[in-house]
């Protein structure tokens, strides 16, 4: 029996589909639950409980063929009135992956044609509609009809799996640990060296995770530990450490609306006094980002876009050039509160700016009040370090959520960046299904963010996983944590 | 008064604070017969307390010292003795009465339990034994001999529950419970109102005929002394300045401080101190 | 009949304290910055979603009205539905409360055990050796912050001597699982598991000896100087002259009277006891009640944050009624009074 | 008693009543402390308050002082009602105590000047003139101004409660209360005081009311007497006739238990019926009396 | 016990002042504290002229110095951004006592008032006042720490307010407790019948008879108030980087245990070392106050 022990930093918040938010929860949802299609590496689409699908021209029309075979894990067969069940109860709870299909789906919106084929009719043309399909996955109606309760079945669903996963709820401490089993009848199968239990240990601390390596219980750690932790797992031998890019970018979030952000030239110094080169070398390994999109989106990125310098002449150039020049400059850094590297970076670019005339503040808020001053054009910081990965995997989950006036007021778009001719690109993007069309509406979108200098775009997030030499399979996916579907990683000793 | 059951002999002590020594007993002797009476008096500080714990072996000795003298009791002298033997006699065959009968008493204990810790600890010195039910027999016992009417309720109380005289009343009982020679008690009563004083005078006295004990009180209150004891000494600056039978001392006091001492006691006759004194014989 | 009324009057005062202390953590709680609903829907919920949340949680509503219902809740002892678990608050409550339970309790056992017979020590030792090694020791165990000697343990005796683990309440993975009373100790006994036991207490130990620390030092200090108020006191000089032996004398007759400072001070420490095993659980990834807390206040759960505080505040009023029940076991003057000394 | 001058102090029909606590703080009951007490003193006059321990008499004193409010009845000085004024400042310019312990009536953490001072500050005695005030009183008990500085605990109990009166003294009251104010101390410092006490009342016109229960001082310090036996005032009277023709049981009882140091006094002294072969408590002798009111009063022997 | 130790009358006396700073100075302990204490608040305030590295305590990096251990060069090693640590202790010095002054000079005096009323006057004061304090007794500190310095923006001022928020508790609790043991004490009677002013009562009378209570809890407060401001500051509502303040170096040099270990250590160290300064002062000052209880 091959058991993946897995260390996790954050506990599971919910594994009701129609709830699960967070980057821990898509952890056990994908595992748990299957959906109509997956997400490979590179962003493409894969079957999964339907085995095609069909698009009309205005693409307002989509129909998927279920998998003859497809069975949930109590054995009963998935239909296409599951399929609607699962889509109708997501918007009437109205929570967790709901929000993608706002203004896409209504009630009503998903019909079953036959027990094998659903067809999705949306209320506008939203390009990325597809894109946003793994997101809904399907409950097998019959269990959670047995167990609806006086609130949808969402008692029952908070600690009881009803789906087509691969895999099934063993046992859950919250707080501790969760441990799933591999589901032998699973419609789909396994490849070769399969994993046949996967357990998640909850901590955040670095010294439990060394010492459950030392005792050989771990399996694969967190990407979240300390260099340190990832050098003395490397030293025990057992581990190798696998380090991939993803389509995370991590950002410094200008916001333009305040002072001395609002000026593009003060954004450009800024942008000029940053040493990306240390930050990834030394503080917080990352790949390159030349611009707001990470070049995981292969079709749609800007190649011709060149990479951010550090040349703190340049930047003093621009400083002379902005309204402020001649005088002290006040500005906030922000950052989330106890983050070790965040505090670095913080602390580095202090270092910078104060040599160009700036006047530093710094201000560490815990999570909660970043989200809380995001809401606010005032409170928004100057500058703010933040993380964004797409909830989706297309280009339209970086731009519209974070750059679109229409998204403000949340901590992915603390530029509060109102440009209309940003908007429109986004718009058009969406609304056009040809893909060419679409690619070149991204790139010259990608330059006019550029232009604007909305951020200084740092990096793009590299993980690190220590993994036992035997694991294979962690590929970084562009789409939530679909990276750890424990059916694509397999075991390659005996 | 060389058979006296306690004969002090030249006591001296001094004690030493913050580097100074200051003699506080200077060479203090008295005798204590059996079946006797005798009262030491002297005002406040003149070194009571200090001849008392002396003889009880109570004094606290880094900072107290005996510089010389002896206490004799039963012939032996007890400064000199074995710390065990002496030990075997502390509470035992010779025993005191506490002044203050609000703070004498645990207040966290009943009285029986208090009672019976002292009998088991003190048989156990003088190698008897005795099983529980015996020992609360014998507090019940000597709850009775001094008087105490109901002796199980008392037995069962805690001191907050009993009257001042009731709890001076049970002091006298502790330290009657393995039937000494020897009594010392310290201002016995003094805290007390007139009525029950008299009472516990009277137990006293009572005791002293009845069982033959030697009793050494101490007091300040001349009256006390006169109305219960036989013999009297009075001390001053930590010197025995006089002493006699308790009759002459009142009737024709040697020493001017004795006198003065006297003199300065309230009459209930209402002669002033002074006119008094004049009207002497 | 005297003590039913005692105890009435007692719980219906800590009744107004806990309604207090419910008023005051509600309004804390709806001041802490951070829209619960958007904290729970995630940074790419719309704002329709958010509202729609709000409404469900009655969030829109005014916070009089607001209170009113969490009142009702409480009042059927339902605390309502965590935003971050999504479990009721009473669940989560429960399988963390055992866990700060036992921390609390192991706590109080150490510094007890430990601090006052520290303190009996050092009074009759007094001005000698012992009285100033102690005297050191407490000084020292009282002033060295909780999370400051937590960390100093785990260094010690899981990094350098490997010999206690230094996170976590069991072993992962160990199939011990407490069912009775929460508490790994008694159940693993009660379950007849020698070997959860001692898991239990290795993991048990350092957190709580970071915990209790503190407690120690002060329950030694103040039995140190009660005892010595009490030693001056008439009647521990009379059992001397009774020929009372000196260990009887030390353990009996000036313990138990000067117990009630101890007690009380006990009793008050608790407060700064919860305070510190936040930070404590927090070192030791403990998965008591205080981590459980800190989480939710972060994400601006109100139920769970409310229900924490509830909770705490209910055991802290609990167990200053205890100590009170007794200090008047140990002291029979605070159970008979009327008379006047 | 002295018709020739009206009474400073009138005491009418004063009742305190004090809850009983039960165990655990609960109100299990109503004891009555003071019973329907009425007295007067005349201007000048020493007034002697006897009785037992818990008889009453601190309370009745509390009350005059206004640290009690009276359940009912009223304090009347120089006629008039000043039940009312109680704890007032005006009504501590008239009348001061000097209470039972000299030790723990002055702050421990004061200086003998810093609590003389109290009443001078309160009463707005000017502040450049009050060091020398303080050593006038301090002088005034025949104590060294130097002991301004000095700690309660430096003092001897002697010097403490003189320095108690002293301070009672400052504002020139009318009456002193003095609740027991030698029984902590020795006989002959406590003849020493009562001298000075004696003395001052002359010097200053002063009027007493003394509050003990050794009988033999309130003998020779006190005009007049009352006795009080729980609560009520069971005989009082001029003390020569109180001392030596006493009325009632109680007080013979009283009388009769005073150790005394000479045949004369003890031929003063009343003989009481020995019970069960001790000497009854009061209690017990008056159950005993009631029963058998006609019976003389045999004499001890 | 008191009689007996009345000087001789005409002794020559010795200044007050002089006698206890006699007695004072004859108490080791005391006077071990005294020197920690000084020496802690002397550092602070020439922290600029005595450290090695004062430029440390800004925004400098050094990425190349980072997590060395102590040396010669950096007595306390280097922190995660190579700054000397020992540097920021000293300059740690300032924030931590500056936060215990403050706090402890705010609670205090708040906590004193409301015990001495609540325990003199009684009745609806008492119950009212001692209801609010056991209320706020029974918030977990964090709690409410967390929730005041949330509401107002995170900074040092209102971290202090924060902590001082609840920090009066304790102090009315004390103060109450002992104020109604007073109450009843003669002298307190003595100086209402000598017409004493209320104000006069409590301050002058009770109030140095709670002095050396709140002496000593005041200097066990210190250290606690210090930890408080550190786990405030962990969670971002205390004093914002780069100013060093102890707390906050041993929470986020905790992040690099063990190998880093003298990054949490040597600071946590230093707050261990001024509490125990405060603390051996307090009971140094407590046996000075104790006038009564001279042995
Ligand atoms: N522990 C001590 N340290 C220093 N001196 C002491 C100590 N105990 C007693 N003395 C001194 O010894 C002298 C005699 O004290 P003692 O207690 O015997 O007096 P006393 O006659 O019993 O007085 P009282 O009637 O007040 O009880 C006093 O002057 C006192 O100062
Ligand atoms: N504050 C109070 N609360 C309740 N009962 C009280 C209070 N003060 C006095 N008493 C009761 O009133 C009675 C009279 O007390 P008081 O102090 O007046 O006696 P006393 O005659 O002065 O006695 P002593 O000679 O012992 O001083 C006692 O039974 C006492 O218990
Ligand atoms: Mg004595
Ligand atoms: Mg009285």
């Amino acid at each position: 029996k091959t058991v993946v022990t897995m260390n996790t930093v954050q506990i599971f918040g919910t594994i009701d589909p129609a709830k699960i938010s967070d980057y821990t929860d898509y952890m056990a949802a994908v595992n748990l639950y299957d959906g109509l299609v997956n997400v490979d590496p590179a962003g493409n689409l894969v079957p999964e409980l339907a085995e095609s699908w069909t698009v009309s021209d205005d693409t307002r029309e989509v129909v998927f063929k279920l998998r003859a075979d497809a069975r949930f894990s109590d054995g009963t067969p998935v239909t296409a009135a599951d399929v609607v069940y699962s889509v109708e109860r997501l918007l009437r709870i109205n929570q967790g992956p709901a929000n993608l299909f706002a203004d896409v789906l209504k009630p009503g919106s998903v019909t079953a044609v036959d027990d094998h084929t659903v067809k999705f009719t949306l209320s506008k043309t939203f390009a990325p509609f597809l894109s946003t399909v793994p997101a809904i996955m399907v409950l097998n109606s019959k269990v959670v009809e047995a167990n609806l309760g006086d609130d949808d079945g969402q008692s029952y669903l908070a600690t009881h799996v009803a789906g087509a996963g691969a895999y099934t709820l063993t046992s859950w401490d919250r707080g501790s640990q969760m441990t799933i089993d591999r589901n032998p009848d699973y419609y789909k199968g396994f490849g070769p060296g399969p994993i046949d239990e996967v357990r998640w240990i909850i901590t955040n601390d670095e010294a439990t995770v060394r010492s459950l390596a030392a005792s050989g219980e771990l399996t694969m750690s967190s990407q979240y530990q300390s260099p340190e932790t990832y050098k003395a797992l490397e030293a025990m031998g057992r581990f190798k450490i696998v380090a991939e890019d993803t389509p995370t970018a991590f950002y410094l979030k200008l916001n333009s609306k305040v002072a001395p952000t609002d000026d593009i030239h003060i954004r450009k110094a800024i942008a000029l006094a940053t040493d990306y080169a240390t930050i990834r070398e030394v503080i917080v390994p990352g790949g390159e980002l030349n611009g707001p999109l990470p070049k995981n989106f292969a079709d749609f990125y800007a190649s011709d876009l060149p990479a951010p310098v550090y040349d703190i002449e340049a930047a003093k150039a621009e400083i002379a050039k902005s309204k402020y020049t001649g005088q002290k400059i006040p500005i906030v850094l922000g950052y989330v509160a106890g983050t070790k590297f965040e505090e670095e970076i913080s602390l580095l670019m202090q270092a910078n700016l104060e040599q160009i005339g700036f006047v530093v503040t710094q201000q560490a808020d815990p999570w909660n009040r970043i989200t809380e001053l995001a809401s606010k054009v005032e409170t928004s910081p100057a500058v703010n370090q933040i993380f964004f990965s797409p909830t989706y995997p297309s280009p339209d989950s970086m731009f519209f959520t974070q750059y679109h006036s229409k998204a403000a007021g949340t901590w992915s778009s603390m530029e509060w960046l109102q440009d209309p001719e940003v908007d429109k690109l986004i718009d058009d993007a969406r609304a056009t299904t040809d893909k060419a069309e679409q690619a070149a509406l991204y790139k010259t979108l990608q330059h006019r963010l550029v232009d604007l200098q909305a951020d200084v775009f740092l990096q793009t997030q590299t993980v690190q996983h220590a993994m036992d030499k035997c694991l294979d399979g962690f590929k970084a996916v562009p789409m939530q944590s679909f990276d750890y579907d424990f059916t694509k990683y397999s075991w390659t000793c005996q | 008064m060389s058979d006296a059951l306690l004969s002090v002999r030249d006591l001296s002590v001094e004690f030493t604070t913050y580097g100074r020594t200051q003699p506080v007993l200077h060479g203090v002797s008295l005798d204590v017969p059996a079946r006797s009476h005798v009262a030491l008096v002297g005002e406040s500080g003149s070194g009571k307390t200090v001849t008392m714990k002396s003889i009880m072996g109570l004094l606290h000795m880094p900072p107290a010292s005996i510089s010389s003298g002896a206490i004799l009791y039963d012939g032996r002298d007890l400064l000199t003795m074995p710390r065990r033997e002496r030990l075997k006699l502390t509470g035992t065959d010779m025993s005191m009465v506490f002044q203050d009968p609000m703070s004498s008493l645990n207040p966290v204990f009943t009285i029986a339990d208090q009672m019976s810790t002292i009998l088991k600890y003190a048989d156990r010195r003088l190698g008897r034994s005795r099983s529980r039910r015996e020992r609360m027999q014998r507090v019940l016992e000597v709850l009775a001999q001094v008087r105490m009417r109901e002796p199980e309720r008392v037995a069962r109380s805690y001191p907050i529950m009993l009257s001042g005289g009731m709890r001076q009343r049970v002091l006298i009982a502790m330290a009657l419970l393995s039937e000494p020679r020897l009594l010392i008690a310290d201002e016995p009563g003094t805290a007390l109102d007139v009525t029950t004083q008299a009472q516990i005078l009277k137990l006293l006295k009572d005791l002293v005929e009845e069982r033959g004990l030697a009793l050494l009180m101490i007091t300040h209150n001349l009256g006390v002394v006169r109305e219960t004891s036989d013999y009297v000494y009075v001390m001053h600056k930590g010197v025995v300045v006089e002493e006699a039978p308790t009759a002459e001392l009142f009737a024709a006091p040697k020493v001017a401080y004795t006198r003065a001492l006297i003199d300065a006691v309230p009459r209930l006759t209402g002669a002033r101190p002074a006119e008094r004194t004049e009207a002497a014989p | 009949m005297e003590f039913l009324r005692f105890l009435l009057r007692r719980v219906l005062w800590s009744l107004l304290v806990l309604v207090g202390l419910s008023m005051v953590i509600f309004i804390i709680a709806r001041a802490v910055p951070g829209d619960p609903a958007r904290m729970a829907l995630g940074p790419t919920a719309t704002q329709e979603q958010v509202a729609d949340l709000q409404k469900k949680l009655g969030l829109d509503r005014p916070i009089v009205e607001q209170y009113g219902l969490f009142v009702v809740g409480l009042a059927h002892g339902d605390l309502g539905r965590s935003l971050l678990t999504e479990r009721p608050v009473n669940d989560d409550i429960r399988d963390t409360f055992a866990a700060t339970l036992e921390l609390v309790l192991a706590t109080i056992f150490i510094a007890v055990v430990c601090g006052v017979p520290l303190g009996v020590v050092a009074a009759y030792w007094k001005d000698r050796w012992p009285d100033n090694a102690v005297r050191l020791v407490a000084i020292f165990s009282a002033v060295t912050p909780s999370f400051f000697l937590a960390l100093l343990l785990q260094i010690l005796a899981g990094y350098v001597l490997h010999i206690l683990p230094t996170t976590g309440r069991l072993p992962p993975n160990f199939d011990f699982a407490p069912g009775y009373t929460g508490l790994v100790l008694v159940d693993s006994i009660i379950a007849g598991r020698p070997d959860a036991f001692l898991e239990g207490l290795r993991y048990l130990l350092l957190p709580a000896i970071s915990l209790a620390a503190a407690t120690m030092g002060q329950m030694a200090r103040i039995t140190r100087s009660s005892m010595i108020d009490v030693s001056s006191q008439d009647y521990i000089e009379a059992s001397r002259a009774f020929g009372v032996p000196e260990w009887v004398r030390v353990c009996k007759y000036m313990l138990r009277p000067s117990f009630v400072p101890p007690l009380t001070i006990l009793g008050l420490e608790f407060a700064s006891l919860i305070g510190n095993a936040f930070v404590v659980e927090l070192v030791f990834a403990w998965p008591g009640m205080a981590a459980y807390g800190i989480r939710t206040i972060l994400q601006k759960d109100l139920n769970a944050v409310m229900g924490v505080v509830m909770v705490s505040g209910v055991f802290f009023v609990l167990v200053n009624l205890v100590i009170d029940l007794l200090v008047g076991l140990v002291d029979p003057r605070v159970r008979i009074r009327g008379s006047r000394q | 008693m002295n018709a020739r001058q009206s009474p400073l102090l009138e005491v009418v029909d004063l009742v305190k009543t004090f809850p009983i606590a039960g165990a655990f703080g609960g109100r299990a009951g109503e004891m009555t402390a003071v019973d329907h007490v009425s007295f007067s003193i005349r201007r000048g006059g020493v007034y002697g308050l006897a009785g037992e321990s818990g008889s009453g008499k601190s309370t009745i004193a509390r009350m005059i002082m206004g640290l009690f409010q009276p359940t009912g009845g009223d304090v009347l000085l120089s006629g008039a009602n000043i039940t009312g004024t109680l704890g007032t400042r005006a009504h501590s310019r008239q009348v001061q105590m000097v209470f039972q312990n000299p030790g723990s009536s002055l702050n421990p953490r004061r200086t003998i000047g810093q609590s003389i001072a109290v009443p001078l500050e309160a009463h707005g005695h000017p502040r450049a003139d009050r060091r020398r005030r303080i050593s006038e009183l301090l002088d005034m008990v025949q104590l060294p101004a130097s002991f301004a500085d000095r700690y309660p605990h430096e003092l001897s109990g002697g010097q403490k409660q003189r320095v108690a009166i002293a301070r009672a003294l400052a504002v020139a009251p009318q009456l002193v209360v003095l609740d027991e104010p030698t029984s902590a101390l020795d006989v002959s410092v406590q003849a020493r005081v009562i001298e000075l006490l004696t003395s001052l009342g002359r010097q200053l016109d002063l009027t007493y009311l003394f509050i003990s229960h050794d009988l033999s001082l309130m003998r020779n310090f006190a005009d007049e007497v009352g006795v009080l036996y729980r609560g009520r005032i069971v005989e009082s009277g001029p003390t020569a006739r109180v001392f030596e023709q006493p009325e009632h049981d109680y007080t013979r009882l009283l009388i009769a238990s005073v150790p005394v140091i000479s045949a004369e006094e003890e031929a003063l002294r009343p003989t009481i019926p020995l019970i069960d072969g001790e000497i009854p408590t009061a209690e017990k002798l008056l159950a005993l009396r009631e029963s058998q009111r006609a019976t003389e009063v045999p004499k001890r022997t | 016990m008191s009689d007996e130790l009345a000087l001789p009358e005409d002794a020559p006396r010795l200044s007050s002042a002089y006698q206890s700073w006699y007695r004072f100075s004859r108490n080791p302990t005391a006077m071990i504290g005294l020197v920690i204490v000084v020496a802690c608040v002397l550092a602070a305030l020439l922290a600029p002229w005595i450290t090695p590295y004062p430029d440390h305590v800004g925004a400098v990096v050094n990425f190349r110095a980072r997590h060395l251990p102590p040396s010669a060069d950096y007595w306390f090693g280097t922190d995660n951004v190579g700054r000397d640590i020992f540097t920021r202790v000293i300059f740690g010095f300032r924030v931590s006592l500056l936060l215990a002054v403050v706090v402890l000079g705010t609670a205090i005096p708040i906590g004193t008032v409301l015990g001495l009323t609540a325990g003199y006057f009684g009745g609806w004061v008492e119950i009212v006042i001692m209801r609010l304090t056991d209320i706020a007794l029974a918030i977990p500190p964090l709690v409410m720490a967390l929730a005041v310095a949330a509401v107002l923006s995170p900074d040092l001022v209102n971290s202090m307010l924060a902590i001082a928020a609840l920090w009066w508790t304790w102090h009315t609790r004390l103060i109450y407790s002992i104020t109604r043991q007073l109450r009843t004490r003669e002298f307190v009677e003595a100086a209402e019948t000598l017409g004493a002013s209320k104000f006069h009562i409590l301050f002058r009378e009770i109030l140095p008879n709670c002095v050396s209570a709140i002496a000593v809890k005041t200097s066990l407060d210190c250290g606690f108030v210090i930890l408080v401001g550190a786990s405030l500051s962990f969670l971002g509502l205390g004093i914002q980087p780069p100013t060093p303040d102890l707390g906050t170096m041993v929470a986020s040099g905790s992040a690099f245990l063990p190998d880093y270990w003298w990054e949490s250590v040597l600071p946590g160290c230093a707050i261990l070392f001024v509490a125990l300064g405060f603390n051996l002062l307090g009971d140094g000052l407590r046996d000075l106050y104790d006038v009564e209880n001279v042995r």
